[in-house]
């Protein structure tokens, strides 16, 4: 349904050119979910946005790549055409569901705008769909709470509102750009079931975007690794979390403090700092930071190479090698320990 | 007795919601509302709870940044509340704070050494200034290069690392760290988390640990405290907690935490609380947490359940708490 | 929103106390006798000091302050040691062509302000955005007065389009009123709709960048539409706030302008007054005028809660 | 604060003023608002301008300054000079409607007495004011005073004719607007404070016969329905209203825009004398009350210079050490004004050596409000320093200037222009004793106040005048500057205009 | 702020001026006060460059030493009115007791339009330079006093001041080391903007006749003075016109600048939620 070919999206900045997203390509089916994770400048958001045409330009640019939506071009797409697919064959959720709603419309007139861009109906008809919409993110007493102004709701109904407005055409395609990240933990809870049902219900392809690996686990069908604007592994969830192949999404799980692990052992953080987008290290991008590399890796850019089974990795170690390494590295690691 | 570094009794943190010219109150929010617990010297208590319970405002009046409505805050057995400027300038050495926010609690304008600098010309503890800012900077990890930086120029985990040395400059007694990792980036938490173990073991110190992010928690707590409007729901050992924590509210809270692998994660049985967590201004009647409680009983609209003991170190304020037989042990807690 | 109006209204109290203390404070100040100005040149000692009793001038200056507030709050401004006319219908005389000034200015401020500033926004990243803040900075920087007098030369002298001074009520036929009124309506607004259009393109540009003007372009809606509707609505409640200023502006002009254009408002009787030494004149325009600017405060405050839903006072 | 005098320019009107047509308004923009239009009450001329169109005297002067009856009809004289009886007009309509009395002339005169300056000055002569009769009022004075049908015609604070029961009902209070009723040929319709003053034409007016008194005598003839005395202080205002029609006249032009003026082909220029330009030293005091410094002064002064930057154009001003206009033949006397032009530095110089002058900083005040004061206090200064004086200048706005001018120790010399006055008891810059003469004393100049008040024939009158002038010129309590013009604009189309002392609106009118 | 060559611009017109007449006396041929009744009001030529006035005095000299007046009464506002402001906003700010009262007298300042504040105080103390640099002082500190204590408001209860206050330092060393240098940008812009405004209300004064001794050559005295031969002699007020209008509009665009360089959300504004920031791409003003 989607696919992205080597998608470029950059940035012009006093400073340079941040190459926030650097030749990416992917696809998604109809009914899928994928996640994409990736730590904080990873280029999680400006990939989503580009595939709605919604950053800005300028600063932003596309030097580069194809968005194929059912096998339309959105990237030379004239304005006019593109806004017919925006909020109705794909539509987006954004982070920030405290921002994210115009603080001075009332919740009603948001969602009515968003029924009627694209369907033509009567206002009493958009207003009786709106209702409905509302039911189904669950909000409680939705006649009443649609004459609210978005102050009046807490974060975690204003997230059901966007879901709302979002699922308003019900579009082929859902992006959720960090959905719940600004929320507390049992209304996380609550927004994730929510997800979940609504893609069952309507069979969306939905793409979440995370910094949260658990999020991605409970949600994904598969999963893209994101770091420093490329996609650096890809797979299914099984096999990004059992079968690791890339060091730094190795990294990423060792760091992560687990509550489902044996309790009060000594996490294990990535030393270092991201790289900077402007001027890439030399070689792979992760090589400052990565515990396997060698001299290798200085020099060559690794590109995604199947491992078997659709799981693609950006490594210049074969599978076989990481695991050897991984497995090295955890015995002195123990020793260490121990001594 | 002698163990017992901070005790709270009672405390409770009332602002006033003010209105018109006169500011008339018209009513308060019930920030901190009769909380009473323990630290003991030494040990890591960390408080967890959705946000606006009143964990910052927890923090915050233990530092004096607020006067409370009532209550008793003892430290090393005196009432601070009681204290006058002098002692209560005196009490600052004791206790420090971590903040939140690595971005927002460096000053901007201040180089690092003098950040971290400031708490020893305040007390003038030191001739030596300078030479007792690098030995803490070394301590966090911190170059002595970076001396002369401005806070700008670090990220996130550094800064962290600039607020802790600030922290632990005066040799205090009790930390309190009020969400010191949830505005890092996953990678990056790891290296703070490790630092503040190795620094309690290292200088022996007592922390205070807010959080809302359980998994952290379970890394550095000996003891969790679960926090519900204004309240302590359920507090115990660390172990007991993840293990047998039996507070409706501590389960939903363990129970909501997505786990980075999705055969657990798919297997799960979780508990979603239905609704948002009331406004502190107008908390529900009887148990705060009736509305949102799954097992919620009429006695339970009608009394506030207390804090009762449970076990060793256990305390739960609950009717209905959940019993853990010993099989479902393992399922209900996740791992 | 009445109990809150009224509240507000309350709130007034200590404000305009301290108000009129300053302008008792600063007329008292003032040098020169009226009395002595009344009888001119050739007058007696004898004659001054009778009047100055007869004025109430010879008493402590604190009597005088509490003597002047209690009968101002009774509505009795006192009478002009000028004309001997009532302070109030003196001022109320004048208010009219100074209203209409004001409004006409604040019109054509709203009128050329807000297209252009949505002009603007609209075509941001041109050489158009540098060119208008360029005009705006200049449009602050010229002296109101020699705006004025070059655009007199231009328009009414040069090319006679305009009237080069005076005034037409709004009774006298509404053609006539704008014809009058125009060019020292432009004038005063001159500096104003810079400020205005800049206030709102600023408010514009942070509002185009915030999320929620993302999710209405997610949403698919029209440039133009997202610029009109969401951005400029929601640029307009931070301008509002300064209508009060600007009305102050204005009001600062209009002594200037009424000046140039011979408008007998209450920016020339102030003038007048204060050449006059007319105490209780000067102290019942200014008081006056701190007045008006108060409750339009006040109106703005009302606006901004009518405007931002997120603010709700009862 | 100033009045003007004078006769009349040349209306530069080239086409022939043809039929005089009736109605339409006058729109006259008037520099300075008055305080009241009560022409006794004050001797202002923004009062005097506008009160002469509504009220009439018994006695007024012609345009040679000669006194001619106005509403009286004649007079008589009794012979020890003490009793005057003097008849008036029959039928000369208030704009009430009633019919002027001997009891309306007298009440006017008892209110002139008590209001008037210069009414307070003759007061002080005149003992009992009856009506004799409908039409006959007599005057008795305590002792001779020969000025006294003068002082009665002084178009300065005037003796205006009004219905008795105003008179008495406003006392010593001006008028009040509803109590303007005199016998003019306009009467007062409307004043909107700060804006305009609007008058109306009389229709009962009932206007003297001679055609070639002039001046505010004479007969009048209102052609216009309403004058309007627009107020407009701005002279640039005043000059692009005229050039687009928006004004018919307009009251004093800087002189330096007299070349625009005279170049516009749709307005002219208006030129009249208005009294002179004077600087006063503070005499009370050191250092002015040393008659040397007082010389040094004086020769200090090149009054040429002054003149030729203040006024800018030879015709707004003429070098005249008189104290009189020349227009008032008899006042005018030019005898014993030698000291006048005495400019010399060295001799300045070596005066003020000599003198007790210590060399403090002295402190000119003036009126900012006057350009022309203004220009002339900046170069009294340059030329001040030149021969070894220590100035500084202190400008004020009208008011405080007034109130500074009381005490002498606010200042050492005042610069202020003078309008014309028609006795020298009426000279304030002579006035004994008072900060308007710095202080001046002087039993001589006192002296030859008394000898005035008896003088009767011309010549005694000359004699006296040029002994006043040698007073001054010796005595020094003042320097004048210069005779001063004004300019005035009017429309072209405002036909046989004539100016006298100011402006007066019969007699002419607009052509279409 | 720099890169824009508008405020490099801005910055040089404002050089130019002060050096100009700072050093007047050293090279200016003409004496500003000098006059000559037989040069009166003639047009721009090689020996005035300016022209002339109505006195014969060389406009030239004049716009150059009346830069002198302004200015300085425009620095000397500046200066005090943003120290007094400050003083006032950063104590009321900070301290809750004070600031109702204090805040309430504010307000009752700002109530008057600032022209007419100083207008109404340059009549009442008469107008020298001393009185108006007092009332136009009076008519802007409360302005930054607001600006000042609102920014304090947002600062007080920013982590780092708490931070500060929980190791020990004291209200004064937290009020002027931490709270001012962090307040210091808009009271800079500030600053800058009363400079400019002090400028022309000093002209508007002159004009209305209650300003700067008529003696001093002002900018504002020389239009009040030159109006009247606006059509005869354009060159007497253009000069002044266009020296006001350069100096104002040099501030202002500084004062623009100064903001925009200030203004931390200026050119893209982004929150980050994130410890990911390395080379200190973000910078918290
Ligand atoms: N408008 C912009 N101007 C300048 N730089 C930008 C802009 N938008 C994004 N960037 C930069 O592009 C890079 C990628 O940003 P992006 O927002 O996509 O990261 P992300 O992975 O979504 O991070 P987060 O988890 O914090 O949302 C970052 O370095 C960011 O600073
Ligand atoms: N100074 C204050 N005035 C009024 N209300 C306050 C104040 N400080 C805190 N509150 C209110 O008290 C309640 C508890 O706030 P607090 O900051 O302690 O919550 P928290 O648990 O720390 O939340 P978070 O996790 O978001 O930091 C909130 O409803 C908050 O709005
Ligand atoms: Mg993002
Ligand atoms: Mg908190």
């Amino acid at each position: 349904m989607l696919e992205v070919k080597n998608l470029k999206a950059y940035i012009d900045v006093d400073a340079g050119v941040v190459k926030a997203v650097d030749d990416v390509s992917f696809s998604i089916k109809a009914g899928e979910t994928v996640g994409i994770v990736g730590e904080s400048g990873s280029g999680k958001s400006v990939l989503a946005l580009s595939l709605m045409q919604l950053n800005p330009k300028p600063p932003v640019f596309y030097p580069q790549g194809e968005i194929l939506f059912e096998g339309q071009n959105l990237l030379t797409m004239k304005e006019s055409e593109l806004r017919k697919i925006r909020g109705n064959k794909i539509s987006m959720i954004f982070q920030d569901p405290m921002s994210s709603l115009n603080p001075i419309f009332r919740i009603e007139k948001q969602l009515i705008e968003a029924i009627r861009t694209h369907q033509d109906l009567s206002r009493k008809d958009a207003e009786r769909k709106a209702i409905e919409l509302l039911t189904d993110v669950g909000i409680p007493d939705p006649e009443r709470r649609m004459r609210d102004y978005p102050h009046q709701f807490s974060g975690g109904m204003r997230q059901r509102v966007m879901i709302a407005i979002a699922l308003a055409c019900r579009p082929k395609l859902l992006i959720a750009d960090e959905p719940t990240t600004a929320l507390d933990v049992t209304i996380q809870a609550q927004i994730l079931e929510l997800l979940a049902s609504i893609q069952k219900k309507y069979g969306t392809a939905i793409i979440i975007i995370t910094h949260d690996l658990g999020v991605v686990a409970k949600l994904a069908d598969r999963v893209m690794v994101m770091y420093s604007g490329r996609i650096v592994e890809e797979g299914s969830t099984a096999d990004i979390f059992y079968r690791t192949s890339m060091p730094y999404t190795w990294s990423l799980l060792r760091s992560m403090p687990n509550i489902g692990s044996a309790g009060n052992e000594r996490l294990v953080p990535i030393q270092g700092q991201p790289p900077n987008l402007i001027t890439p290290p030399k070689g792979c991008n992760f090589n400052p930071r990565c515990l396997f590399a060698g001299p290798e890796c200085l020099e060559v850019d690794p590109v995604l190479a199947e491992r078997g089974n659709g799981h693609l990795a950006a490594c210049v170690l074969s599978q076989r090698e990481f695991n050897e390494r991984k497995r090295q590295l955890e015995a002195v690691e123990r020793e260490g320990v121990r001594g | 007795m002698s163990n017992r570094l901070l005790e709270i009794r009672d405390l409770k943190m009332y602002f006033p919601i003010e209105e018109g010219m006169f500011k008339k109150t018209t009513n308060y929010v019930k920030a901190v509302n009769g909380l009473s617990l323990t630290v003991n010297k030494g040990e890591t208590l960390a408080i967890v709870g959705e946000s606006g319970c009143g964990k910052s405002t927890l923090a915050r009046t233990i530092i004096g940044l607020q006067k409370p409505t009532s209550g008793e805050i003892l430290f090393e057995g005196k009432n601070i509340l009681e204290f006058n400027h002098q002692e209560m300038h005196q009490l600052r050495r004791d206790i420090q704070m971590v903040f939140q926010d690595p971005f927002t609690s460096l000053n901007p304008r201040m180089k690092v050494g003098d950040i971290i600098a400031a708490p020893l010309k305040a007390y003038k503890t030191t001739k030596n200034v300078k030479h007792r800012v690098l030995e803490l900077m070394e301590l966090v990890g911190l170059k002595p290069e970076y001396y002369n930086r401005l806070p700008h120029e670090f990220s996130g985990g550094q800064r962290q690392r600039i607020g802790i040395a600030r922290a632990i400059a005066l040799e205090p007694k009790l930390i309190i760290c009020d969400e010191p990792v949830s505005a890092l980036d996953v990678s990056i938490q790891a290296q703070v988390i490790n630092l503040f173990k190795d620094l309690q073991k290292e200088l022996n110190l007592t922390y205070l640990f807010i959080s809302h992010d359980l998994s952290v928690v379970k890394h550095i707590a000996d003891k969790v405290a679960v926090m519900y409007l204004g309240k302590i729901m359920e507090m115990s050992e660390n172990e007991t907690f993840f293990q047998e924590a039996c507070h409706p509210y501590s389960n939903a809270l363990l129970s909501a935490i997505p786990l980075p692998d999705p055969e657990k994660e798919k297997t799960r049985e979780r508990i979603v609380l239905k609704g948002d967590l009331p406004s502190p201004a107008n908390p529900p009647a009887g148990c705060v947490f009736h509305t949102r409680c799954p097992f919620a009983q009429d006695s339970c609209r009608e009394n506030t359940p207390p804090l009762e003991k449970r076990g060793e170190e256990h305390f739960v304020s609950c009717y209905f708490p959940v019993e853990h037989k010993p099989a479902e042990k393992a399922r209900s807690v996740v791992n | 929103m009445i109990k809150y109006t009224l509240r507000r209204l309350f709130s007034l109290i200590p404000v305009m106390f301290i108000v009129s203390i300053i302008v008792f404070m600063i007329v008292h100040l003032t040098p020169g006798n009226p009395a002595t100005l009344i009888l001119g040149e050739e007058s007696t000692k004898e004659s001054v000091a009778q009047l100055e009793k007869q004025l109430g001038l010879d008493k402590p200056l604190l009597v005088q302050f509490f003597y002047w507030l209690k009968n101002i709050l009774m509505g009795d401004f006192g009478q002009s040691v000028y004309s001997s006319e009532p302070v109030l219908r003196i001022i109320l005389n004048h208010i009219g062509p100074t209203f209409s000034l004001t409004i006409f200015a604040l019109i054509l401020i709203l009128l050329i302000a807000i297209p252009t500033a949505i002009f603007v926004v609209w075509k941001r990243n041109s050489l158009l955005d540098p060119l208008f803040i360029s005009v705006t900075l200049l449009g602050v920087s010229i002296p109101e007065f020699w705006f004025a007098i070059l655009l007199v030369l231009g328009f009414a002298v040069t090319f006679p389009i305009f009237p080069v001074a005076g005034y037409a009520a709004f009774g006298d036929g509404v053609l006539n009123w704008i014809y009058h009124l125009f060019l020292p309506a432009f004038v005063l607004a001159a500096v104003e709709i810079g400020l205005v259009a800049r206030m709102l393109r600023d408010g514009m540009l942070e509002a185009v960048n915030q999320d929620y003007i993302r999710t209405a372009r997610a949403k698919g809606v029209k440039e133009s539409i997202v610029l009109m509707k969401h951005v400029f609505s929601n640029a307009l409640i931070p301008t509002t706030t300064v209508i009060a200023t600007i009305v102050a502006g204005l009001m600062g002009g209009t002594v200037i302008i009424e000046t140039i254009f011979t408008i007998p408002g209450i920016g020339q009787l102030l003038i007048d007054s204060i050449y006059r030494r007319d105490y209780p004149v000067i102290q019942g325009v200014i008081l006056f005028i701190a007045a008006i600017y108060v409750l339009v405060n006040l109106f703005v405050d009302l606006l901004y809660t009518f405007l931002d839903p997120r603010i709700r006072y009862d | 604060s100033k009045d003007t005098t004078s006769k009349t320019a040349k209306t530069g009107g080239e086409e022939s003023a043809g039929e005089p047509t009736n109605g339409g308004l006058l729109k006259v923009a008037y520099q300075s608002e008055p305080d009241t239009l009560d022409w006794s009450y004050t001797g202002a001329s923004p009062t005097r301008d506008i009160g002469w169109h509504i009220f009439e005297t018994l006695f007024a002067l012609d345009k040679n300054f000669a006194i001619k009856p106005m509403v009286a009809k004649d007079y008589k004289v009794s012979k020890d000079g003490l009793t005057y009886t003097m008849n008036l007009r029959e039928g000369v309509h208030f704009h009430d409607g009633s019919t002027v009395t001997a009891k309306d002339a007298a009440a006017s005169i008892d209110r002139w007495r008590k209001v008037s300056s210069v009414g307070k000055i003759t007061g002080a002569y005149m003992d009992t004011v009856k009506a004799v009769n409908d039409k006959t009022v007599e005057i008795k004075l305590k002792k001779d005073y020969k000025p006294f049908i003068a002082s009665m015609a002084a178009p300065k604070s005037a003796l205006i004719v009004i219905p008795a029961k105003i008179a008495n009902e406003a006392g010593e209070q001006p008028l009040k607007p509803e109590q303007l009723i005199g016998t003019g040929p306009y009467k007062f319709e409307k004043w909107d404070k700060g804006q305009k003053i609007i008058l109306s034409k009389f229709k009962d007016y009932s206007a003297r016969t001679e055609t070639d008194w002039g001046g505010l005598t004479g007969k009048k003839t209102a052609h216009f329905d309403k004058i309007e005395f627009q107020i407009v202080k701005d002279s640039q205002v005043m000059l692009n209203g005229l050039k687009t029609g928006l004004y018919d006249y307009a009251q004093n032009i800087p002189a330096d825009l007299y070349d625009v003026v005279s170049s516009t082909p749709n307005i002219d220029p208006v030129t009249y004398i208005n009294g002179y330009s004077t600087m006063t030293p503070d005499k009370s005091e050191a250092p002015f009350n040393d008659l040397k410094v007082r010389q040094a002064l004086n020769y200090a002064l090149d009054k040429q210079a002054i003149a030729e930057a203040t006024y800018g154009n030879k015709k707004f001003y003429s070098l005249d050490g008189a104290l009189f206009d020349p227009e008032q033949t008899e006042l005018y006397s030019k005898e014993g004004t030698n000291g006048y032009l005495a400019y010399d530095k060295e001799k300045a110089k070596k005066l003020l050596k000599e003198s007790s002058y210590d060399g403090r900083t002295l402190k000119i005040i003036y009126s900012n409000n006057n350009e022309n004061y203004k220009k002339i206090s900046q170069i009294v200064k340059q030329q001040m320093e030149e021969v070894g004086f220590k100035v500084e200048l202190a400008p004020y706005e009208w008011a405080t200037f007034l109130d500074k001018w009381k005490d002498p120790k606010n200042w050492d010399l005042e610069v202020v222009g003078w309008s014309t006055r028609f006795a020298p008891s009426e000279l304030g810059m002579l006035s004994l004793g008072t900060e308007s003469s710095g202080w001046y004393k002087s039993d001589r100049w006192q002296d030859l106040l008394d000898q005035w008040g008896k003088a009767e024939t011309k010549e005694q009158k000359k004699d006296i005048l040029t002994k006043m002038n040698q007073t001054v010129y010796e005595e020094l309590p003042f320097y004048k500057i210069a005779n001063e013009t004004s300019l005035d604009i009017k429309s072209h189309k405002l036909q046989e205009y004539d100016n006298w002392l100011g402006q007066r609106f019969w007699n002419t009118w607009k052509s279409k | 702020m720099f890169k824009k060559k508008r405020n490099l611009l801005a910055l040089g017109v404002l050089l130019l001026v002060t050096v100009a007449t700072i050093t007047a006396s050293l090279w200016l041929v003409q004496s500003p006060t000098y006059i000559d009744s037989h040069q009166r009001l003639l047009g721009p030529s090689a020996k005035h460059w300016f022209g002339t006035d109505h006195f014969g005095r060389d406009i030239f000299s004049r716009v150059i030493v009346a830069a002198r007046v302004s200015l300085f009464i425009g620095v000397v506002v500046a200066v005090i009115s943003t120290i007094v402001g400050t003083v006032i906003g950063l104590l009321s700010g900070y301290y809750k007791k004070a600031d109702f009262i204090v805040m309430r007298i504010i307000d009752g300042m700002l109530a008057f339009p600032a022209l007419l504040l100083a207008l109404a105080l340059v009549a009442a103390l008469g107008g020298n330079i001393t009185n108006i640099i007092i009332a136009l002082t009076f008519a802007f500190f409360p302005v930054v006093s607001r600006v000042v204590r609102s920014a304090v408001l947002q600062i007080r209860n920013i982590q780092y001041i708490e931070a500060a206050k929980t190791t020990g330092v004291s209200d004064p060393v937290i009020l002027f080391q931490y709270i001012l240098p962090n307040v210091l940008s808009p009271i800079i812009v500030q600053g800058t903007f009363i400079f400019a405004k002090a400028i022309l209300a000093e002209a508007a004064l002159s004009f209305l006749g209650v300003g700067v001794n008529p003696t001093t050559p002002t900018w504002g005295n020389m239009l009040q003075e030159a109006q009247v031969y606006i059509t005869i002699a354009p060159w007497f007020s253009i000069f002044p016109g266009v020296a006001i209008v350069l100096t104002v509009l040099a501030l202002n665009v500084l004062g623009d600048g100064l903001r925009d360089a200030f203004d931390p959300h200026a050119p893209a504004k982004r929150k980050k939620r994130t410890s990911m920031v390395s080379n200190g791409e973000q910078k918290i003003a």
